[in-house]
């Protein structure tokens, strides 16, 4: 089973040579601390920033320079800012070539729900359902199960939706598993000591499993 | 050059009566017009609507406006910071009209560029979606979302002549340029007041026309919602 | 009868302080040499440039810095440059406050036509058809009578169009005259020394006129 | 940074064959891509479409190309300066289509931002609406319009950084950023390039997401059509 960091590793190996990538707030964002050696990517911000840098050192933290999830960071030599309006017609444009970003549930056929419990949370889509329409390739790192041991891979997601049919890869601390152009979720690799069976039994959307089924490789 | 300069806040904001409908520039606290809504805290204006991407906190930003009740509507992408707004919500005394951020900030855009309506992919198969147009271009569905106006935009920038010419900071500019052009009166406080000929033309990210009063602000506070650092190795 | 300056002089007189102004290729970019004293305005170059200045000193030309008739220009302190898409966004959104601009025919319901004669003559409209359908005041400077004496201000256009119902006054080397919203030029003023009867026979499309139609003052 | 930098304009338009729709920056000659212009004057490349807001002159610019009988089609709002361009279009050996300079603009910029269709007043009740969809917002009529997408976007900017990021300067801006936008591949050619950090990344115009390969060009001649100069008084 994997913890945050672990799930933030294993997308980090999603990452390749000359990628533009959306990190969402949580789990994504841990992936900036896990870029394999020898890749370079850029990292965009959509609040405006294109090559975000590692967060300041102590006592350089500047209010006018934060990501999209508030936190100060830094730019890096060749970062450029811009205004809303740009940040989102470059996601739009799918010049961003990969999105990562966390949810709540993902159903077989793709579709997410992150932004809104009814009666109980309403934090707000920001820039998710933008980001969901628009990237050509998008990676969810979520929690395969909730505390009560209830899958959030589902048939049909119970939640508001975030976006229809958009997603194609799901890691969690469980699993690595690609949603099927066809519905469906196909397991890729397992998380080290997770069992297909505990995996086939924590989700509760169409699950498509060979008998072996490769442990993931976090180095 | 036409001279935009006002002497303050409370100049600025005099003719921001009861019910109107203001955009107010920043993403979380930064870059948000601090001096104008302590103005407006101060004159105890009511019944507004508010359009910016975040609400503020419960003590600082718009949320000083929630607190005091002040605010009518809200239309935003990401409240999730503000307990007291959350509470206003979920107890029906705030109205609140949630739509994506990328589709907020291209709705202001289309305002100042004088186009009607827009489409975007954003909320297609959403409760976003309830009661839109919808059409396909190239197999892919899209959203008409309408411009969005507002009878005052305020606008926080880093420097600005008396112009109106407006230069922001890092990544304090976000929504502040779109909303300045989507403004009916669009108000801009800055950190430095300078005489037209200081800023290079070739900087400037909000031309003065769509500027009609400008100020220098002061006592910014600047607070930050996440300090995150890293260790000095 | 006036000269170019004389209608560039005449239509100077119509610009208010505080007033964003573009000014077309031609007799309107002459109006720029007699903005009244006290008037301060702010021309607009659609190619992207607001505060245009004067031309520059001999020796002083940059190449990089013309205006939309591809002159040399100059800026002025507070000017700013922006693309071509923005320039085209100001002016759409209608925060330009008058429009200037040449025509071939005018007709009396405020049609003009400007960009094209059929097999002839091919310049392309330029900005001119997002200027005329986006602005809030326009006037057009241009001849009322073309060199074989016939009126171009016509009871409808013969050339293709560059707008429709769209000119709200115009002034020429005899006159100034209104567009009537229901339709007709009304006469305001007339050139010195020419006569109302002279207007009303170089005026094809419907006229309305005074008894008494003042001269213009042009000082 | 990703490194866009190639060794000049030869290499830049290596896979630009016959046949292919370009956009090239510029407004009149000013700002345009004088060296991926001789490159593809070099090259032969025929049956172009060449999407300008102008055609360049007899013997410059996009005139070059002209001469050479390489372009198939120009798509552009203002053509007036270019008497061969004129009889190769009324002879009919030239196809020509003319859009209204903004509609130029905002398409490019709708490629750029993700829009597939804008709406425009422009051409309203005029043969450029012909066959297009009117729609009415407001009690006005707009034009709809497609996005504009070019298989290369030829550009010219002042200062760039080798991760693309682009600064123009004056009113050489005019079409260079939102072609930048609208390009599949996107060439830039600069005056001066430098590394990555060297330019303010608040004064950057066009970011370098934009931008597919970058170089610095040589020996511009940056010819002007109409030198208007006034007297030393």
């Amino acid at each position: 089973m994997l913890d945050k960091d672990g799930i933030a590793k294993r997308i980090a190996k999603e990452l390749k040579d000359g990628y533009y990538v959306n990190l969402g707030i949580g789990i994504p964002t841990l992936v900036a601390n896990y870029i394999p050696k020898g890749i370079n990517v850029v990292l965009q911000s959509e609040n405006g920033l294109l090559g975000m840098g590692p967060f300041p050192f102590e006592g350089e933290e500047d209010p006018d320079m934060i990501n999209a999830g508030k936190q100060t960071i830094t730019t890096l030599p060749g970062s450029s800012i811009f205004d809303s309006a740009m940040s989102f017609g470059m996601i739009r444009s799918q010049k961003i070539d990969l999105t990562i970003l966390g949810a709540m549930e993902v159903s077989e056929n793709g579709d997410i729900a992150n932004w809104k419990i009814p009666g109980k949370m309403v934090k707000g889509m920001g820039g998710a359902m933008d980001l969901v329409a628009s990237a050509k390739n998008i990676i969810v790192a979520m929690q395969h199960i909730n505390k009560a041991g209830e899958s959030k891979l589902l048939p049909k997601c119970t939640l508001p939706l975030t976006g229809v049919n958009c997603i194609r890869k799901v890691v969690t601390e469980l699993a690595v598993l690609d949603i099927l152009p066809e519905g469906g979720f196909r397991l890729i690799e397992r998380a080290p000591g997770v069992s297909v069976d505990f995996i086939k039994q924590s989700t509760a959307g169409k699950l498509f499993a060979e008998a072996e089924v490769k442990e993931m490789d976090l180095n | 050059m036409i001279n935009k300069k006002v002497s303050g806040a409370e100049e600025a904001i005099r003719d921001i009566t009861d019910g109107k409908t203001i955009m107010l520039g920043g993403f979380g606290l930064c870059g948000i017009p601090e001096n104008c809504i302590a103005a407006l805290v101060k004159k105890g204006v009511k019944e507004l609507t508010c359009i910016s991407n975040n609400a503020g906190v419960d003590n600082f930003g718009i949320g000083l406006l929630l607190k005091t009740r002040q605010v009518k509507k809200m239309i935003s992408s990401y409240v999730g910071e503000n307990a007291e707004f959350e509470r206003q919500l979920l107890s029906g005394e705030l109205e609140v009209e949630l739509i994506p951020q990328g589709t907020l900030a291209t709705r202001c855009m289309a305002a100042g560029y004088g186009m009607p309506a827009i489409f975007t992919p954003a909320g297609v198969g959403t409760e976003v979606a309830e009661g839109k147009e919808i059409r396909n271009f190239n197999g892919k569905d899209y959203l008409m979302e309408y411009a969005f106006e507002a009878d005052f935009a305020l606008v926080k920038a880093w420097k600005g002549d008396t112009a109106g010419n407006l230069i922001f900071r890092s990544t304090s500019r976000n929504f502040n340029p779109v909303m300045a052009m989507a403004g009916k009166i669009t108000i801009a406080e800055v950190e430095e007041l300078v005489e037209p000929g200081e800023l290079d033309p070739d900087h400037i990210h909000t031309p003065g026309v769509y500027v009609h009063r400008i100020f220098q602000g002061s006592a910014y506070e600047k607070r930050i919602e996440q300090r995150t650092v890293r260790p000095r190795s």
